[in-house]
């Protein structure tokens, strides 16, 4: 007797962000649908099924009570949780606000004082359930996914480089425009996984991976501000992608 | 025919090692490019196994022969230092291949201020080249090193003529002219004793605030070899396969001492910071058993945070009249 | 709700989420005694609150900060909030960077156009079930969808350094001038791609309308800044002859937060808007030359038709379009390439003040509003979406679909409305995203 | 080109296929792998104290210790999952193959033993490569005079190789504490645990400084049983114990391993204190320090 063997089912869904990782993967899927069933993709089909994920692709931030019960569906569903993109990862830029304002505040602010529009502070995916690989990036680096992809295809837990962009800077030898243009690459404190994106186009590095691992906030602080930024918008930027506002409300800025 | 590889400039102030074609390209006037000519034979990130399924093999880079035009002293003793890690049993097959199939044509330069390959003995060509060119400014003395760029030199014969007393009195006048050109002046011999003496320095610690652990460092520094292995999975068009990639690894990123159960042997930038200098003022009882710097100077001038002041720090470990390290840095 | 019990049958009728739309919304009928009440187009998105989130900070960071509003739009987002700081400045980039700007503007409209057409929009009226079928049945037009996608997002890689949320483009200007070979290297590439855009809007020329259209739509768009059809400018046009320049957005549309909705909705002079590539073709379609120009007036809109799926078909002659343009564009750059000057940013002058700026993006027009300190920080900021525009005109396009109807619970009904919706090419994102219906029987 | 050869060597990270032969689970993420060797070569330069890289493809390589030899063509890996490698090697099952490096470093000195009284100090997972050592001393048991070996952990239930224990119990001629910070699961037959750390243990055990000692546990161990067995009068030449480091590599390249100028790999993982004295960074790390 022959048993039809399973394509392992993924889904990829959405939360609030802006889309971008679900465009990346949709715009990859064609080298990987022989590998898989894709059993659940709103954005790209319209029949979907949530029953028995074995990989979940998941992007955006949980920002409603709608995003956490959806979170909790699928976390429940789902053998490998992947949290995608700077929003699911990190919380991304409108985490960033939810620091500085009250949720209540912001409503008020955009839509209407007495909105009935029932807003959470942005978190990433983390903050309610357990994610198992968490991949960064705004959006995501198209070869990453493919490598997560193929690594979770095999039950592996994926490698995901956590070192700062600088490493990759070096490597594709850019002139650094934090020495040589006084530009305020965030580079030395953000995840690499772009290929060194901005500094490779003349640009500084605004953040946009989210944090490395174990970032030197107060080191990066200390260099900008001896260039002539002033602190407050320094740590405004440092905190536009990821990094906690407790993490730099804390921080001890010599100078 | 493999290609030339020559400093080209690539921002207002750095250059870097690039294939060129046509000699406009070349930027003669380069005194360091950003990453050091290790990168031809010890490249950032290499495929070392392949894996499909039920078999590994070795991945066999197919190395054209290349040359490289442009390689300063500091560099080839860097390259020498390389040689003797890599080419130490076991041999690294990669590297040998890559080391193999290259023509390597030094090249003359004048020190900046940043320059202290003087102190550190390797301001002068001394092996690794095929041919070391020394600029007279109207011409080139040529050294040759080897048969085969002897034969190479045979090939171009129109555009040689042997040296003269003259030019060799010129060769001579170079580089002595070249030797009081240099700002720093220091008995490498005694770094050694200096690191360990100067190992509770308060220093260290002022250093490492400043730190940004962002490892710009390392990888521009030519004796600088750390490495991580890591195990890619990827697509092919029926099957998940696996690479095994070396990429460069640097000491002062927070991960590279840490172990399972949460420990991290050197946990803060200051612990790493004092361990990448031990490196490289010591050395270790590695094969190269002299310190592990070459003097290019390139650590300070790609340091983002200014900390990497090599001579600057040797100085002040040697006690010398107490500097104002922000006014170095500035 | 209602608690009227006498006249009404109560149930409401569940259909699941409309799929292949960005985002997440659902339409809500309300139907009392066989009439349609009312129709709410809520976008349940989680809200964002980006007027919010660029305050301050610096005028640097919020082309990159605003490009996240949206990922298929991204560089509308950050063109339109360049323009606006730019005007606070009084900067006026060189013509090479704005030929740049529009090369790479014109790579999104390919981009976005053609994923809506193909993977969002023609999988109905191929019948296929989505876009995965879609792909499998129908392999050349997967095959020319890649085509036409891939050029866009290689223009917008090599102008702007990634497919979307671009990091080469600055207030001031670009950053770092793209290499010669890789734009002789798209030039060959558009010409490839030519054949294929055309062949596009010969596909979509051959669908007819789901259903019929009872009323005249109020057409809105930027009138293009030097005469040629176009995407940037400072002065909106409107189809009852209304024109005004952008800086007067709040009062020609008055801007309203509804309240079963996270997506702000619009209206036009108080009533409701079409945006888009319709309303472009419809004010200035005239202005269109050569084989986009031919199509055009060879279509039904040509002839006067607007129902709001021939959108679709007009977002086709936007891509003959982009190309031929973006042809010429970089003709022109490489023409005098040597001249092209990279942003150099102690050449910005910040001053504080206050400027909107505006872009035609794929789905209609987007301001962007900003009030900026002497140190270039952001104090007030506002953005006025397609999305957001549309949404009132949706909704009545559904009120009269069901109107229409005569079986308000036919699968074919629900497709129809479906089908509807998307040919807005609504992307919820931007306010917010898109759709499930639910009927309400009062 | 400085050098005319045709041939290249090949890579030194080449592995060597090795086949599961068996899976033991000894506790919770605990698992004793069994992988049978082909190569004599491989098998006869064994020796307790050194390690192996393992390969799962597509996962990676990490380094693990030789924990026995057992059934001729047989080496056992006794694997804690923590992380990315140890994982994947968790999913193989018996009959899968796995790559193998090695083995590397210098194990625990068994010639300077030979002679000698013999004290073992293992903490949780650190009883894995003194295995192949106490098994070792077993099988030249006429070659050493009196053993001891002090076994410790925080939670009895994740005792390591409790059979074997029992037999070693059995023995006479060995003398065997085991020690457990918390008493909890099901009891363990025939093993009595004494409640509190190992250190507790050393002040039953009867040794004396004549004793060499052999120690493999967590850092912190180090530093507290170091210092007790200094105060008993041992000699720090005798006492030995295993390094944990990061090991990307095995042969000295990576540099990972690196600790006050000496690859752990080459010369360790197994070092005397005497040396560890006169490396600077060890002591300089507190982490990794076992005298503060
Ligand atoms: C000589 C020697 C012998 C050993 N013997 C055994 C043995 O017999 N049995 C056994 O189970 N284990 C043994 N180990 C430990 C074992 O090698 C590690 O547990 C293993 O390498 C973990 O690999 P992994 O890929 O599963 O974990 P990883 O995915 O590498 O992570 C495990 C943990 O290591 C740390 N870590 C590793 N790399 C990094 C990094 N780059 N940045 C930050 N943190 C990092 C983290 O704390 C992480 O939680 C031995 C180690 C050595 C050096
Ligand atoms: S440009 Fe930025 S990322 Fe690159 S080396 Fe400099 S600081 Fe690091
Ligand atoms: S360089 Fe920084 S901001 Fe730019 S793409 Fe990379 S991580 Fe994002
Ligand atoms: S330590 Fe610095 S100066 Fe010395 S060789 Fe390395 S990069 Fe050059």
């Amino acid at each position: 007797m022959q048993i039809e063997r399973r394509l392992p089912r993924i889904a990829v869904q959405g939360l609030t962000g802006c889309a971008g990782e679900l465009l990346v993967i949709l715009e990859n899927l064609g080298s990987v649908l022989p590998f898989v069933q894709v059993a659940s993709f709103p954005f790209a089909q319209s029949k979907n099924d949530l029953s028995d994920i074995d990989i979940a692709f998941v992007e955006g931030s949980v920002s409603q009570k709608h995003d956490i019960d959806s979170i909790k569906e699928i976390r429940a569903r789902s053998k490998w949780l992947v949290a995608v993109g700077n929003c699911a990862v990190h919380g991304c830029v409108q985490s960033s606000t939810c620091s500085r304002y009250k949720a209540k505040e912001l409503v008020e602010a955009v839509y209407a004082k007495d909105s009935p529009i029932e807003a959470l502070d942005a978190k990433p995916l983390s903050s309610y359930v357990n994610v198992d690989v968490e991949l960064s990036g705004c959006p995501i680096d198209k070869n990453q996914f493919l490598a997560v992809l193929a690594s979770l295809l095999k039950d592996h837990l994926p490698y995901i480089i956590d070192r700062p962009v600088c490493l990759e800077c070096k490597m594709r030898e850019n002139g650094c425009v934090l020495i040589e243009k006084n530009l305020p690459c965030l580079g030395p404190v953000t995840a690499a996984g772009c290929g060194a994106l901005c500094p490779s186009f003349e640009a500084a590095c605004y953040g946009c991976f989210g944090p490395c691992k174990d970032p030197q906030l107060n080191a990066m602080a200390t260099v900008l501000s001896e260039k002539g930024y002033n602190l407050s918008d320094i740590l405004v930027r440092l905190g536009t992608f990821g990094i906690p506002e407790q993490v730099l409300s804390n921080l001890d800025v010599k100078r | 025919m493999g290609s030339v590889y020559a400093p080209v400039r690539v921002s207002d102030q750095s250059f870097a090692f690039r294939s060129v074609r046509d000699e406009a390209e070349i930027a003669f006037e380069a005194l360091r490019t950003i990453l050091p000519p290790k990168k031809f034979f010890y490249p950032a990130k290499e495929t070392i196994l392949e894996c499909d399924g039920d078999e590994v093999k070795e991945h066999i880079e197919v190395v054209e022969p290349f040359a490289v035009f442009g390689v300063h002293p500091c560099d080839l003793a860097g390259l020498n230092a390389l040689d003797k890690i890599f080419l130490s049993t076991p041999q690294d097959s990669h590297y040998q291949r890559r080391r193999r199939a290259a023509f390597i044509i030094g090249l003359s330069c004048l020190p900046d201020k940043h320059c202290f390959c003087k102190a550190m003995k390797a301001d002068a060509p001394g092996k690794g080249y095929d041919l070391f060119l020394t600029d007279l400014e109207d011409k080139y003395f040529v050294q040759v090193n080897n048969q085969e760029a002897f034969e190479f030199i045979l090939s171009c014969k129109e555009f040689m003529h042997l040296a003269s007393d003259q030019d060799n009195q010129g060769y001579k006048k170079f580089w002595n002219d070249r030797d009081s050109m240099f700002e720093h002046n220091f008995d490498s011999a005694q770094l050694p004793n200096l690191m360990d003496l100067g190992w509770d320095h308060p220093l260290w610690q002022e250093l490492g605030e400043r730190c940004l652990s962002c490892g710009n460092c390392t990888p521009v520094c030519p004796t600088c070899y750390c490495f991580d292995m890591t195990d890619v999975a990827m697509f092919n068009s029926e099957k998940v396969e696996a690479e095994r990639q070396r990429v460069w690894d640097s000491c002062q990123f927070s991960g590279f001492a840490a172990v399972a159960g949460g420990e991290n042997f050197r946990p803060g930038p200051v612990d790493r910071l004092k361990f990448w200098y031990r490196h490289k003022l010591h050395g270790f009882e590695d094969p190269i058993e002299i310190p592990s710097c070459v003097g290019c100077g390139r650590c300070t001038v790609s340091c983002p945070s200014g900390i990497d002041d090599l001579p600057g720090v040797i100085r002040i470990l040697a006690g010398r009249p107490q500097l104002n390290l922000e006014g170095e840095i500035a | 709700m209602s608690n009227d019990k006498e006249e009404t049958t109560k149930h409401i009728i569940e259909i699941p989420e409309i799929t292949r739309v960005e985002g997440h919304s659902a339409i809500h009928v309300e139907i009392k005694n066989g009439e349609v009440q009312n129709v709410m187009l809520d976008v349940f998105e989680g809200t964002r609150f980006f007027e919010k989130i660029v305050v301050g900070h610096k005028y640097d960071e919020i082309p990159h900060i605003t490009s996240r509003v949206c990922a298929i739009c991204s560089t509308g987002h950050v063109l339109a909030s360049s323009f606006a700081i730019e005007k606070i400045f009084d900067i006026r980039c060189d013509e090479i960077t704005n030929t740049f700007r529009k090369i790479m503007h014109l790579g999104m409209f390919i981009e976005s156009h053609s994923t809506h057409i193909y993977a969002l929009a023609l999988p109905d009226f191929l019948g296929a079930r989505d876009l995965l079928d879609f792909g499998s049945k129908f392999k050349t037009e997967f095959a020319d969808w890649t085509l036409l996608r891939n050029l866009g997002t290689a223009i917008q890689s090599i102008i702007g350094g990634r497919p979307f949320h671009p990091v080469n483009l600055h207030v001031g200007g670009l950053s770092h001038i793209p290499a010669k070979d890789k734009l002789e290297a798209l030039l060959a590439e558009l010409k490839m791609a030519k054949p294929v855009a055309l062949k596009t809007c010969e596909l979509l020329l051959k669908f007819n309308p789901p259903v019929e259209r009872t009323t005249k739509p109020l057409f809105m768009a930027l009138i293009p800044e030097d005469g040629a059809y176009g995407f940037f400018g400072n002065k909106v046009r409107s189809s009852n002859g209304f024109e005004s320049d952008i800086q007067n957005y709040k009062e020609y549309l008055a801007e309203q937060a509804v309240n079963y909705s996270h997506a702000k909705r619009s209206t036009g002079q108080g009533s409701a808007l079409f945006v888009g590539a319709m309303a472009r073709l419809n004010l200035f379609g005239n202005l269109l030359q050569g084989d986009a120009s031919a199509i055009y007036k060879s279509s039904p809109m040509a002839q006067g038709d607007n129902n709001s799926i021939w959108n679709n078909l007009a977002q086709s002659i936007e891509i003959v379009h982009a190309i031929d343009e973006s042809i010429i564009l970089i003709e022109k750059i490489l023409a005098r390439y040597l001249e092209a000057k990279s942003l150099n940013a102690s050449h910005v002058r910040v001053q504080a003040g206050t400027a909107t700026g505006a872009v035609e993006c794929p789905r209609g027009t987007l301001y962007h509003h900003y009030e900026l300190d002497t140190a270039g920080t952001i104090l007030v900021a506002d953005m006025v979406t397609p999305s957001a525009q549309n949404s009132w005109r949706i909704e009545m396009d559904i009120k009269e679909a069901v109107m229409q109807s005569s079986d308000i619970h036919s699968e074919q009904l629900q497709n129809n409305l479906e089908t509807l919706v998307r040919a807005y090419d609504p992307c919820n994102t931007c306010a917010t995203h898109m759709v499930s219906i639910s009927y309400l029987e009062v | 080109m400085s050098c005319n050869a045709l041939k290249c060597d090949t890579t030194p990270y080449m592995v060597h296929k090795a086949i599961i032969r068996s899976i033991t689970n000894l506790a919770l993420d605990n698992v004793l792998f069994e992988v049978a060797v082909s190569d004599e070569t491989i098998l006869s330069q064994c020796k307790p104290g050194q390690f192996f890289q393992i390969y799962v493809p597509g996962a990676g390589e990490a380094p693990i210790s030789i924990s026995a030899l057992s059934r001729k063509d047989c080496i056992e890996f006794c694997v804690r999952r923590v992380g990315r490698v140890t994982s994947a090697l968790f999913q193989l099952q018996e009959g899968d193959w796995i790559g193998l490096r090695g083995p590397f470093g210098n194990g625990f000195p068994v010639d300077e033993m030979k002679g000698s009284n013999i004290i073992m100090v293992a903490g949780g997972l650190g009883v894995a490569p003194l295995r192949s050592l106490w098994q070792y001393l077993i099988d030249n048991r006429k070659d050493f005079k009196d053993i001891s070996l002090v076994y410790g952990m925080k939670h009895s239930e994740d005792i390591l190789f409790r059979n074997e224990f029992r037999q070693l119990i059995l023995r006479h001629d060995i003398e065997v504490f085991v020690a457990a910070e918390n008493i909890n699961g099901p009891a363990v037959p025939s093993i009595e645990f004494q409640i509190g750390r190992v250190t507790d243990l050393l002040d039953l055990a009867h040794f004396d400084q004549s004793y060499k000692a052999a120690l493999c546990g967590p850092p912190i161990m180090y530093r507290f049983v170091v210092d007790a067995l200094r105060k008993r009068g041992l000699c720090e030449q005798n006492i030995y114990l295993s390094l944990e480091r990061q090991m990307k590599c095995g042969i000295g390249r990576c540099g990972h391993c690196f600790i006050g100028g000496h690859f752990a790999c080459k010369e360790g993982p197994v070092f005397s204190v005497a040396k560890l004295n006169f490396m600077k960074e060890v002591v300089e790390c507190k982490g990794a320090s076992y005298a503060d």
